[in-house]
């Protein structure tokens, strides 16, 4: 499926990762010699409920085809409440997206937690055949 | 780094002597690897279909097949109809 | 590797090397050697697995709350690992543990060669790949294999490779191809003599080994299993690519679950209850209900021991979820020509004898006391209790008090316990620990 | 912003340099704007390289460092330390992941790999091009705790924090200390009493000039946060002189005129106004309950140490910590609820227990004689229609251990034990081993019915569809029933109320972390121990108490506290108070002030931990997070996306 996306048109997705849950399951992929796009790039905060939308939508201005934040979820250190504030980041910028006529499916969400490797890359492979498929 | 250059395998070779247990053990993985490799060059199967080819014990095959696919000579394939057995195939390396 | 002489000399007060020795590097060891290196004191951690994390950094998911194990241990592992105030030995196992006149200890810890030089190693792997023996993996409960040199696990700390020597067939390789030059066949067993002011046991416990109950069939039928290798199934880093059978890898639709495997059992010399078999059956059967949606789930119970913060509510989920449960006593285990297994199990609720078939048995296996503690101080001078757990001489005050003033016993070492209690458990030998060091080497 | 940037890119032996073009990646990182240097090393992490790296910095004079290398969970305190030993200050450095994240991952793109190392690389570059120089915030605290409740909990930890040096207020509501425990008879599993239990802890307590402890206080207000927060506490007073004589007490309860049901002995016996409880109790000596005293003075004519003029007093305490131990209720039945209060012989666990001790020879309840005891269990535990669904761990073993001990005590006695599947768990299996020896008969009501107690003539029978007779119909026709009542969150939550501690679904006070941090919630600096947190046996409620004595102690004993730098600012003139940031930070680490005439909101440090929940939720984008602000972030989404 890869193979048949012409290397320089792959769509480019910014993965929003956290340092203590998912950001060692996304090492745990390469540990683990796993592989997904090279045109996937991570940017690591402490907690997935503190991204804000405008930056989201700064990597669709500058170029990036899908946006995927890789939650806490449940395993979250900063409490419960992580799930449903990034949520509401989630469902507050898919609706700026639609008035800015982006696709609200070009951000992705899933909880990955610090084990998850193969399910990160599962989502990486999916998500990037979902954009060059809706490009 | 350190200062270390010369080869330390020499060192232990003095002292240790590997035991025909071991050595057989390998032998036998070995063999057990080029058999399960060489029934999957001719398409993807699953354990029983191997073990049936081979001839080899079912849980053995199951033990080889998952430590090849762990060391990256194999890779899972579909399910079968059923919903009970994977299909196993050779990864191809590039 | 040796140890730097400026860590053995005046670290600790009174002439010790260390405030306190630590003996265990799981999750108990660990939360008491961050307690009392936060307070200040000099800790030496002594582990005799390859890596920290002890049972816990195996498990999958961990009950009433399903958070990730790994999630949960790593980040304690990491802190252990950097604290400024806590030195580790690895591979290492504690001797002759003596007390001194002043209330202090001396011990002999023996550092195992790993013949590999710890700080040059990076972890590549390059030497794995490399090797050419296979061996049955212990941290995969021998469902897969592993190589004669080998990253002990993905999520290992340290997470550098060790030289299996007793399968090692000396060709050398791994040396060759080291791009850090860590491959050291010169280590040498070392023997590192250290004074402490207290000592904390957090040598855990052991797994029942099933094969004992030969009525169940373990190890002679590849599809009756361990609730550790369950464990490692429906874990990410796991052996197969899914759950599935060991014997013939079948796609699972009908497993049972046989509690009290090992206790509550005076057969096999175990009569307590293991405190942690309901419930880790109980969250295996959940998780299993999640990878394997079309699976029949069956636990076969004596009484279910619900008794913790959340865990009364986590068996109703469970109920909910359609694990059914059979109040009955499993007798024998059949294995069909299928694979398939076929109980006897007497039906307590009808009191009559049944039979049931299943495709996949998991033992759930209880706890035992590690018959090595005892072992490590001279002249047999450590009181166990009746069941060779640490003895607790004064438990309901000082909790983590032994027969040895100055020796503090902290998780599964005194008794069966959950990750919960025994981080408790540990909290309270750290206090103890500390008053004790106040106590008689300050001021 | 940074302009004199010095970059290096690790081989990693080979295991970077196998797939990325490292030449390729640090010809173009030296281009990049502020970059003065660029290297390539082999192993970024040895030695000799770090010695390398900090004479660069300081020859060069370096305002900031990127390493290419591992991921940063591996190495970021090992460059932060190269940059420290440097004078370089450790926040303006940036490590960037081009080898699990890069080179590994995509081993099989060699190409693509390098691409998106090049690119990584300058996102590092542009990062710390806008980092700041951080200093880690201290603040000073004192290594003084307030344990709040004098039962075993507290006692207890309030002996081990002074033990290990801080100094204590121990405040207990009651005048007596010792809490439940004390009501208690012989204990599993060290047949120790209660009241022993409690007397030694009282006399440790006693020792300690580290211990300032206050009886009938009560909790009033609560304010400042970890390291200085600051108590007001009312002190009722006893009316009894702190030094008094013994012999004319006893006589002043004599002649005390006001008889009340002893709620010490769960109302099976009655007791003054003026009153003790056990002899070894704090202090050794009676106070005068204020709500039933009529203050007839009678007690002040035969013995001249009362002193009924005693007034309320309010004091206010300081402390770096509060340790809360405020324990437990025992669930009362409702009327009618198995016979209790309705059916003549129906009684809880807590009364029989001090039934037992006050029975020496004969157990009698309301003068006759028992010799068939009846156990119904999970009264108000595990409830099928009630709110609690929880178990209450303790009960069981408690209720075994009592017909144990009633059987030794009296001899001819039958116990039946009306259950739902036993959970003795651990080692406390072997008293229902030994109480199935000795005799009892076990029988398992079905997990969703219930058994019923009803009077039959002047009998009492329990009807019980027995589970392990498969369904049969069962009556039993005890002498004395005993309802074995599980524990309850303390129906007083004004404390909890005070310091706005959460609770959990079960309704007591709720840890962070069941696994993580159970002693510790999520106000900084306040911690719980004991039965207040859930239900627990006595060893299980010792230990949270010196967990939490060890967590407290290990907060305060440096006399301050290092925070991490990377906290949650907000923009003064941007804010416009609105409260989105309080209702999503989970610390409550915002406060509204007054500002340039306005109202707006401060984050306060002391609180923070720079999760960053707030910063998405205001409305005009004036909070950032010190480390990840937005052109921080957004530069680097610019290099990523080139």
């Amino acid at each position: 499926m890869m193979d048949t996306v012409k290397e320089n048109s792959q769509p480019k997705i910014l993965v929003f990762s956290t340092e203590k849950i998912s950001d060692p399951a996304i090492d745990l992929a390469g540990l683990l010699k796993m592989h997904y796009p090279p045109t996937v790039f991570t940017i690591s905060l402490p907690c997935s409920s503190a991204i804000k939308s405008r930056w989201i939508l700064h990597a669709f201005d500058k170029g990036f085809d899908g946006v995927f934040i890789a939650a806490d979820g449940t395993d979250c250190t900063y409490g419960e409440s992580c799930i449903e504030l990034t949520s509401q980041v989630v469902s507050r910028t898919q609706d700026m997206m639609r008035e800015k006529g982006l696709d609200p499916a070009r951000l992705k969400m899933a909880a990955i937690c610090s084990v998850c490797a193969e399910p990160f890359v599962n989502h990486m492979i999916n998500f990037t055949e979902a954009l060059s498929k809706s490009d | 780094m350190s200062e270390k250059k010369r080869k330390t395998i020499d060192y232990i070779k003095e002292k240790r002597v590997v035991s025909e247990e071991v050595k057989e053990k390998r032998k036998e993985f070995v063999r057990l690897k080029k058999l399960i490799l060489k029934v999957l060059e001719s398409g993807d199967k699953t354990i029983p279909e191997i073990a049936d080819e081979t001839k080899l014990p079912l849980p053995v095959v199951t033990y080889t097949l998952m430590t090849l696919r762990k060391f990256g000579d194999v890779e899972t394939g579909e399910i079968d109809d059923d919903d009970e057995f994977f299909y196993y195939k050779l990864k191809t390396k590039k | 590797m040796m140890i730097e002489n400026e860590n053995l000399t005046d670290s600790a007060e009174n002439g010790a090397n260390y405030d306190v020795l630590v003996i265990g590097g799981g999750i108990a060891g660990e939360e008491a050697s961050l307690n009392l290196a936060n307070m200040g004191y000099q800790v030496l951690l002594v582990e005799k697995d390859l890596s920290l994390g002890g049972k816990m950094i195996h498990l999958s998911k961990v009950f009433p709350t399903l958070d990730c194990a790994a999630c949960i241990t790593t980040p304690k592992v990491s802190e252990t690992m950097r604290h400024p105030n806590i030195k580790i030995l690895t591979n290492s196992v504690v001797e002759d543990i003596e007390k001194n006149g002043n209330g202090s200890f001396t011990a002999k810890v023996v550092k195992k060669p790993r013949y590999v030089i710890e700080e040059n190693c990076t972890g590549c792997q390059e030497c794995e790949d490399k090797c050419p023996v296979v061996v049955e993996d212990q941290y995969q409960y021998g469902l897969v294999g592993r190589k004669a040199v080998y990253v002990p696990f993905s999520i290992a700390s340290p997470r550098i490779v060790a030289i299996d020597i007793e399968n090692c067939i000396l060709c050398g390789l791994c040396e060759k191809v080291c791009p850090a030059d860590a491959i050291d066949f010169t280590q040498e067993i070392e023997e590192i003599p250290v004074k402490v002011n207290s000592v904390i046991l957090a040598t855990g416990f052991n797994l029942f080994e099933p094969e004992v109950i030969t009525r169940y069939g373990y190890g002679k039928f590849k599809n009756v299993v361990t609730s550790m290798q369950m464990e490692r199934q429906l874990v990410p880093t796991r052996p197969y690519n899914g759950v599935l059978r060991p014997k013939d890898g079948k796609m699972p639709d009908n497993i049972a679950y046989v509690l009290c495997t090992g206790s509550r059992d005076h057969t096999v010399g175990n009569p307590i209850c293991s405190q942690v078999c309901c419930m880790y059956s109980i969250k295996q059967a959940q998780l299993l209900l999640g990878a394997l949606p079309m699976a029949d789930v069956t636990i076969y119970y004596l009484h279910i021991r619900a008794f913790g913060k959340g865990f009364c509510e986590f068996y109703q989920q469970g109920i909910g979820m359609g694990v059914e449960f059979v109040k009955g006593k499993v007798g024998r285990i059949h294995e069909k020509e299928d694979g398939n297994l076929i109980l006897r199990y007497e039906d307590i609720e009808e009191g009559v004898v049944k039979e049931a078939e299943h495709d996949l048995v998991v033992l759930s296996v209880g706890l035992l006391a590690n018959p090595e503690t005892k072992g490590m101080f001279s002249n047999d001078s450590l009181a166990l209790d009746a069941f060779d757990y640490v003895k607790q001489v004064d438990e309901l005050i000082n909790p983590a008090k032994t027969s040895i003033d100055g020796v503090f016993v902290a998780g599964a070492a005194s008794g069966p316990m959950d990750i919960p209690d025994s981080i408790l458990s540990a909290g309270a030998a750290s206090s103890e620990t500390a008053s004790y060091i106040r106590r008689y080497h300050e001021k | 912003m940074r302009n004199k940037i010095g970059v290096y890119i690790c081989q990693c032996g080979s295991n970077i340099s196998d797939y990325v073009d490292v030449e390729k990646v640090k010809e173009i990182a030296s281009q990049q704007e502020g970059v003065s240097l660029a290297k390539i090393t082999m192993f970024a992490c040895a030695d000799s390289a770090q010695k390398e790296m900090v004479e660069d910095i300081q020859q060069n004079n370096l305002d900031a460092i990127v390493v290419a290398s591992c991921s940063p969970q591996l190495h970021v305190p090992t460059f932060r330390g190269v940059a420290q030993r440097a004078g370089l200050n450790p926040y303006n450095y940036v490590q960037v992941n081009i080898r699990e994240q890069g080179s590994w991952a995509h081993s099989d793109n060699p190409k693509q790999a390098t691409e998106k190392a090049v690119r990584s690389v300058n996102a590092g570059i542009a990062r710390v091009s806008h980092s700041e120089a951080l200093v880690t915030i201290k603040i000073s605290a004192l290594n003084t705790v307030t344990v709040i409740g004098a039962g075993i909990s507290g006692m207890r930890s309030a002996v081990e924090l002074a033990d290990m040096g801080t100094f204590v207020h121990l405040i207990e509501r009651e005048h007596f200390v010792g809490g439940r425990v004390s009501q208690w008879g012989d204990l599993f599993t060290t047949h120790e009493s209660g009241e022993e239990v409690v007397t030694r802890l009282f006399e440790e307590v006693l020792k300690h000039d580290k211990i300032k402890l206050y009886t009938g206080a009560e909790l009033l207000s609560y304010s400042g946060s970890v390291g200085d927060m600051k108590l007001q506490v009312k002190l009722t007073p006893r009316y009894v002189k702190e030094v008094c004589n013994i012999e004319n007490l006893d006589k002043a309860i004599e002649v005390c005129p006001v008889e009340v049901p002893d709620e010490f002995d769960f109302f099976l016996t009655k007791r003054k106004a003026i009153y003790k409880n056990f002899e070894s109790e704090f202090p050794k000596m009676p106070a005068i309950d204020k709500a039933n005293c009529t203050f007839c003075g009678e007690c002040q004519k035969v013995c001249p140490d009362i002193d009924l003029k005693q007034k309320e007093q309010i004091i206010d305490i300081q402390s770096g910590a509060i340790l809360l131990c405020s324990g437990f209720d025992p669930y009362e039945p409702k009327d009618g609820e198995y016979g209790y209060k309705t059916i003549d012989n129906v009684v809880t666990l807590q009364q029989f227990k001090r039934l037992v001790e006050l029975n020496d020879d004969k157990l009698i309840y309301n003068g006759k004689p028992i010799k068939n005891v009846a156990y119904i269990y999970c009264v108000g535990s595990r409830q099928i229609n009630g709110d609690n669904k929880y178990c209450s761990r303790y009960c069981c073993t408690s209720a075994i251990h009592t017909a144990i001990n009633i059987k030794e005590k009296y001899g001819d006695i039958q116990n039946y034990h009306v259950n739902r599947g036993i959970r003795t768990y651990g080692k406390q299996e072997l008293l229902y081993e030994q109480s199935s020896i000795q005799g009892d008969i076990y029988l398992q009501f079905y997990e969703d019915s219930d058994a019923v107690v009803e009077k039959e003539g002047d009998k009492t029978v329990i009807r019980v569809e027995d589970f392990l007779t498969a369904g049969k119909e069962i009556d039993i026709y005890p002498d004395l029933v005993v309802l074995v009542t599980g524990m309850e969150r303390r129906k007083d939550t004004s404390i909890g109320d005070i310091l706005k501690v959460p609770v959990g679904r079960d309704r007591f006070y709720n840890e962070i972390h069941p696994k993580l941090r159970p002693v510790e919630t999520v106000i900084d600096g306040i911690f719980i121990a004991g039965a207040c947190q859930g239900p627990k046996n006595i060893t299980e409620a010792m230990k949270s108490s010196l967990s939490a004595a060890a967590k407290a102690n290990s907060l305060l004993t440096k006399g301050e506290i290092e925070l991490e730098p990377t906290l949650a600012t907000i923009n003064p003139n941007a804010c416009e108070w609105c409260d989105k940031c309080l209702a999503a930070c989970p610390y409550n680490a915002i406060e509204k002030i007054e500002h340039s005439g306005k109202y707006i909101a401060v984050v306060v440090e002391a609180k923070c931990k720079g999760c960053g929940m707030c910063a998405p939720v205001c409305p005009v984008d004036a909070i950032e997070i010190i480390g990840f602000t937005n052109v921080e972030i957004e530069t680097m989404i610019e290099a990523m996306a080139e």
